[in-house]
């Protein structure tokens, strides 16, 4: 029986960390959604630039953590220039060719990675925080524990900027209502591009962290971007609160799910979830309207 | 007076923590047109949006010929007989003006030749039929109006509901609005229009309805309603006023 | 539409005037072996080092230097008047119905006159059906579905061991390790990625388990592009294995090596099929977190012990293939090329009887080959059945080979340490 | 005028069934058949995508799945039942429905995007569930047992196999010149422009896409029947996985969403780049192939989201609205 518990609480935990690592991928995917209604379907191919990214600082001896900044801030620039070069166009065509146009992306990106990169795996050398944490009968890696921390630090941050700032303020009141925005003088094209911007920063964040406890591959972002999708799709498109409990959930529904269903199948109660929810309350759990 | 057509009580939509709507209540005679106004967010479009499904209503009842719609899905009500334009015309741009009609009258004719036909007579009697192979896009903005209302007529409905079909419009193509509205009525279909401006309806509307504040403070004759002080509160008074009214 | 158009002929002009892969050209007459790779798709860069390794065989045999290879320095086939032998390649894609219209034009319009190919079990499967009903030739190097022999197909012969013979090594290597170290094993986990590979691999070893007694605790399929296994390593656990014979790509196999040591999964050894866990990746990325494990491998440059030429070829290779060192893959299709063209010698002709008869009393021995092989013989079905693979622990971040005993350089180190006390 | 643009489709496709049907018995070349097959199973599976995609305006990235269907019905139908795969049809489609019906009713009430993430993650679903099924081969795939005849769908030569895809591509492109002068084909194209002002005139979105749906899922289906009839090889990764998918999706938005004529050009295009790319650039190892689709997409979403048959048709409406006002 004791072992039980021990073995429900080790699924517990690594479930939360796992969904907290979903939510750190997430949380950008949501933000864009919100302000300007499109689903960047190569959220994941962001992801995998940023991780690139990563390692080559690493290999010029500069740690995920203190590489860190500077993907964010390159990541920043590289979501801005994609939506001025790219992403504007397509918001001025029929509503599927976003769809098509980011997915076109992905598989651009994809392309160019394995062209560039090979479609290797690179992991980075000497990596810190590769040491075992126990917490009496739990015990969880320490990089995990950052990327945690990570992840909700990044979500708190998005939230507070969201909530409190100036530029936040005019990323929602474009997200409620496009039209209104313009009216209050909010340069709508403008804060298009602030949020691709920081969805694409946050994914920066998100894939150097991810550097601590993964390989990077031309592939990798596909991996996470389909349970990022279905993240916010549970938390509700454009929830940042939501994101994260949608991940929490994801992650917890996915261990529990392989333990005590089957390894196999694990993804399927995700899936499921995802299903129903689009059904019963397609606004997401925490999603608004 | 025989029974009304659409009946409208304590309707009431909430937007969050907004409350659009407060409580309306309308009548609308059948075989009459009656017109829906009130001062800019009143709550109009609201209420229109209630009434033709699009938007659920969070309270109230609207009852359609005996038939509770409150709530119910937006391409059913138009099956039981409702038609409607919008504010901001919202054709089917690639379409030509006799394919957006016919897509219309397909709801009561499967058959696209069927479908096809009908269109094609409501084309000329709305006065669009030497324009029926241009793409919906490419028409005036009084034109455009035009084919909303074919498009709404092509489901033969019973009730039309119309939407500030007349805002934009020069005097001109005003007067041959009233002239196709007039002709309407002929065919037996009962109209409900919304109009900022009270002017436009005075001619042609048996009724008005008065919402402002999402309540509804005046029914009755046209020419009554002008004189009505709640009404010109609304209207001219200051906004607060209008409030506790 | 103007634009469009020219940025499609912008994007044909780029890639025409790119370098592509010269086919090397022979003087006199020329035998056209037709070779079928994954040149484009997500194979392709296993593909082009494939390429580069048939090329390279090719210009063994059509060159004049002499190794304890077949054929290779013979300067093309002598019993055919030295003619060369000529590579045909055709791409794959990595489907199987590329291949399928590979192998037709290979036959029909080369008129090749013996196929080698395809790399992946799929693709290798179309290819040798076309092969059948034309009646040529068909020689697979590098597949392992351990079914691919067992069609019934008389043009088919396959020179690597499958899963199947694969597996037995694993359970030969722990009889053996009974009788020197007098180990005690008996409770399986077999964990295995549900593509082909791991599926193929997983089948193998149960099988093989069975058949020696063996009790599988736990089966445990999971999807290679998970990015999570807690529950998977919680069953595995739970069910209290002896030993765990695992099959990975190598971003599972990382997640997999880091979550039995934070669960502290203490076995007597991990098995583990090469892929992930040969991957330069591995060792880059887990340092001497990854001390112990056992990993099957087809081949080893400790092979250099019996075949003096496996560093020379391995630096042959290097030259070519931007310093990549031969692998298990591109060493076993050396080898294909070059058991084809000693088959196509000895028939003293190009009609595809004649090979294939050639092809049925083929019989080189284990010491002129790359690989770890007592010899090179094919049984009725096709299937050279002397082929073994190697099995390498990791001691000292190094990868060591100590299984069979006669091509070791280490003594293994059997259980591996408790994570506690590492 | 109308009639003769729907004219000159039907006319269209006789003339180009007409040449297929001399390619198939006048050609011996055995490349150029299985181009000619490959070409139009793709134009098969554009269509199907097209019909969901193009005309509904629901972009699916799982249209695998479909195929799968189909290929699988025939292995199942061969391999496990020993009946003819002929049956492979009904049962094929069958479960295809079933699937889009599934995939469709949760997501077709709502906004475009939850319709293509939910492909993907069924697509996803399905893939794994037959990983793991044994009696479905699991990631080993069945080989179909050789068989010769019509009763059992499988010839030594290519040309029957040419005509059979021949006849499913006429059927597939006279499908659709009905689609687009039937009811339905009014909806889908009222629903995508506008989907508040079709609800209006009493179209149920729901209804109407779960049955463009249905019927995009049994073309694929049919597709996939062929397919493996004449690979005679059917596994997880050449049926149903995600880049079959991408194949799909990049046939469709190459030659124009809500064309007649779109997926077979696109199809064209796909066929070609993949030879050359195959010949130019194979044995690289490197993704030039996914950077040039990527790149295509990229293009098209930007520069001209009708795609190339919708871009001629823009192009041929300007010239003659510049005609029309010339004279």
């Amino acid at each position: 029986m004791e072992q039980t518990i021990d073995v429900f609480a080790q699924l517990l935990v690594s479930g939360l960390l796992a969904g907290l690592l979903f939510a750190l991928v997430a949380v950008g995917l949501t933000l864009v959604y919100g302000v300007m209604d499109v689903v960047n379907f190569a959220h994941g191919e962001f992801l995998m630039l940023a991780m690139y990214a990563a390692f080559g600082l690493a290999l010029l001896g500069l740690q995920p953590l203190v590489a860190l900044p500077l993907v964010v801030i390159a990541m920043f620039f590289f979501g801005i220039v994609v939506y001025r070069l790219f992403i504007r166009r397509l918001l001025a065509g029929p509503p599927e060719a976003t769809v098509f146009g980011t997915f076109g992306l992905l598989v651009l990106l994809q392309g160019l990675a394995q062209a560039l990169f090979t479609s290797d795996f690179f992991s980075i050398p000497n990596r810190p925080f590769a040491q075992t944490l126990h917490f009496g009968s739990v015990s969880v890696g320490a990089a995990a524990i950052v990327e945690g921390i990570g992840a909700l630090v990044l979500t708190g941050a998005l939230f507070a900027f969201v909530e409190y700032t100036e530029t936040g303020r005019a990323l929602r009141a474009v997200s409620e209502d496009r039209i209104a925005a313009t009216l209050m003088g909010i340069d709508v094209g403008r804060m298009n591009a602030v949020a691709f911007g920081i969805g694409a920063a946050c994914v920066g964040a998100a894939g150097t962290l991810l550097m601590l406890s993964y390989p990077v591959y031309p592939r990798v972002g596909a991996d996470f971007a389909l349970t990022a999708f279905v993240v916010v799709a549970l938390g509700g498109f454009g929830s940042v609160q939501g994101a994260l409990v949608g991940a929490l959930l994801v992650g917890v529904l996915e261990v529990f799910g392989g333990f005590y269903l089957a390894p196999e199948i694990k993804m399927v109660p995700v899936y499921l979830a995802y299903l129903v929810v689009v059904l019963v309350r397609p606004q997401g759990l925490l999603g608004r309207r | 007076m025989s029974e009304p057509i659409l009946r409208v009580r304590g309707l009431t939509k909430q937007f969050g923590s907004l409350r659009a709507l407060d409580g309306v209540d309308l009548d609308v005679t059948a075989g009459a047109l009656t017109g829906l106004i009130g001062p800019n967010g009143a709550g109009k479009s609201t209420a229109f949006g209630c009434i033709a499904g699009a938007l659920k209503p969070s309270g109230g009842s609207i009852l359609f010929a005996g038939t509770e719609i409150a709530g119910m899905a937006y391409h059913r009500v138009a099956h039981l007989g409702i038609g409607r334009t919008y504010q901001v015309v919202q054709t089917f741009a690639d379409m030509t003006v006799l394919e957006a009609t016919t897509t219309g009258a397909l709801m009561r004719h499967p058959r696209v030749v069927d479908a096809t036909a009908v269109a094609e007579e409501i084309l000329s009697f709305v006065g669009l039929a030497d324009k029926r192979r241009q793409l919906g896009r490419a028409l005036t903005i009084a034109d455009k109006k035009r084919l909303e209302v074919a498009r709404a007529l092509a489901i033969e409905p019973q009730l039309l509901l119309l939407d500030e079909v007349m805002a934009g419009l020069t005097p001109r193509e005003s007067q041959a609005a009233v002239v196709l509205l007039r002709a309407i009525l002929a065919r037996g279909i009962t109209i409900l229009m919304v109009e900022h401006v009270m002017e436009v309806l005075m001619p042609i509307a048996d009724h008005v309805v008065v919402i402002a504040a999402g309540r509804t403070i005046f029914t009755g004759d046209a020419r009554a309603a002008v004189r009505d002080p709640a009404v010109i509160e609304a209207y001219l008074g200051p906004r607060a006023a209008a409030l506790h009214g | 539409m103007r634009r469009l158009i020219l940025t499609g002929l912008a994007a044909i002009l780029a890639f025409s005037t790119l370098p592509s892969a010269s086919i090397s050209a022979a003087d006199g007459p020329e035998i056209k072996i037709g070779s079928i790779l994954p040149l484009t798709g997500s194979s392709a860069q296993t593909g082009a080092g494939l390429k580069a390794a048939q090329q390279l065989a090719e210009d063994l045999v059509n060159g004049h230097i002499s190794y304890p290879l077949p054929m290779a320095g013979a300067r093309g086939l002598p019993n055919l008047g030295h003619a060369h032998i000529k590579l045909i390649f055709a791409d794959s894609q990595g489907k199987p119905d590329q291949a399928k219209a590979a192998a037709e034009q290979l036959i029909t319009q080369e008129k090749v006159v013996a196929l080698i190919g395809a790399y992946t079990s799929s693709t290798t499967a179309t290819a040798s059906q076309v092969a059948e009903r034309y009646g040529i030739p068909f020689l697979n190097p590098s597949s392992a579905n351990p079914k691919l022999h067992l069609r019934g197909f008389k043009w088919f012969f396959r020179t690597t061991p499958h899963d199947g013979i694969f597996s037995e090594n694993f359970f030969a290597f722990l009889a053996d390790m009974k009788k020197k170290k007098n180990i005690s094993v008996k409770k399986l986990a077999i964990v295995y990625e549900d593509g082909l590979f791991g599926t193929g691999s997983a089948d193998a070893e149960e099988e093989t388990a069975k058949k020696f007694n063996y009790e599988i605790v736990a089966k445990i399929p999971y999807s290679a592009n998970t990015t999570e296994v807690t529950a998977e390593v919680q069953k595995i656990k739970a069910a209290k294995p002896d030993v765990i014979l695992i099959t990975s790509y190598l971003p599972d196999s990382l997640l997999y090596m880091k979550a039995f040591k934070e669960q502290s999964v203490d076995v007597q050894a991990i098995l583990a099929q090469d892929a992930g866990f040969i991957d330069p990746g591995f060792l880059r990325t887990l340092g001497k977190e990854a001390n112990f494990v056992f990993t099957r491998e087809v081949f080893s440059l400790d092979i250099k012990q019996r075949n003096k030429s496996v560093p020379l070829i391995d630096q042959l290779f290097r030259q070519r293939f931007n310093n990549a060192p031969l692998d298990g893959n591109t060493a076993r299709d050396i080898m294909g090329v070059l058991v084809l063209a000693d088959a196509i010698n000895r028939a003293k002709s190009t009609q595809p009887d004649a090979i294939r008869t050639a092809l049925q009393q083929t019989d080189i021995p284990g010491e002129r080959t790359l690989m770890p092989w007592t010899r090179i013989k094919f049984d009725a079905t096709g299937q050279n059945t002397f082929g073994a693979g190697i099995i390498e622990q990791i001691l000292d971040q190094k990868y060591e080979t100590i299984w069979p005993f006669a091509v070791s350089v280490k003594e293994p180190i059997w259980p591996m340490p408790a994570w506690s006390k590492r | 005028m109308k009639t003769i643009a729907r004219d000159r489709n039907v006319l269209t496709l006789i003339g180009l069934l007409v040449i297929g049907v001399f390619a198939a018995f006048g050609v011996r070349d055995v490349v150029v058949l299985d181009l000619l097959f490959t070409l139009l199973i793709y134009a098969v599976l554009g269509q199907s995508w097209n019909w969901i995609s193009g005309y509904g305006g629901n972009i699916s990235f799982g249209h695998a799945i479909f195929f799968g269907c189909g290929a699988y019905a025939a292995a199942i139908a061969t391999a496990r039942f020993g009946i003819s795969p002929w049956f492979a049809f009904p049962l094929g489609a069958a479960v295809a429905a079933v699937l889009a019906l599934a995939v469709g009713y949760p997501t077709f009430a709502l906004r475009g995007h939850y319709f293509s993430i939910a492909t993907i993650a069924v697509g996803a679903l399905v893939e794994t569930f037959v990983k793991t099924q044994p009696y479905l081969g699991r990631a080993n795939g069945f080989e179909l047992p050789i068989a010769n005849g019509f009763a059992a769908l499988q010839f030594t030569e290519k040309w029957p196999y040419v005509l059979l895809a021949l006849a499913l591509f006429a059927i597939a492109q006279a499908a659709t010149i009905g689609l687009e002068r039937s009811r339905l084909g009014y909806y889908l194209r009222a629903l995508r422009a506008n989907y508040g002002a079709a609800a209006s005139v009493g179209i149920d979105e729901r209804r109407w896409k779960l049955i463009a749906f249905a019927g995009s899922a049994v073309l694929a289906s049919a597709a996939g029947v062929l397919y493996a009839q004449y690979t005679l090889f059917v596994d997880p990764s050449s049926t149903l996985a995600l880049p079959i998918s991408i194949d799909i999706a990049l046939v469709g938005v190459v030659g124009g969403i809500g064309t007649v004529w779109g997926p077979p050009v696109g199809a064209l295009v796909y066929v070609f780049l993949a030879k050359a790319v195959a010949l130019k650039l194979g044995g690289a190892g490197k993704g030039y192939d996914l950077v040039i689709y990527g790149a295509l997409i990229v293009a098209i979403a930007a520069v001209r989201p009708s795609g190339i048959v919708g871009a001629a048709i823009e192009a041929l409406r300007r010239r003659r609205a510049v005609r029309e006002a010339g004279g």
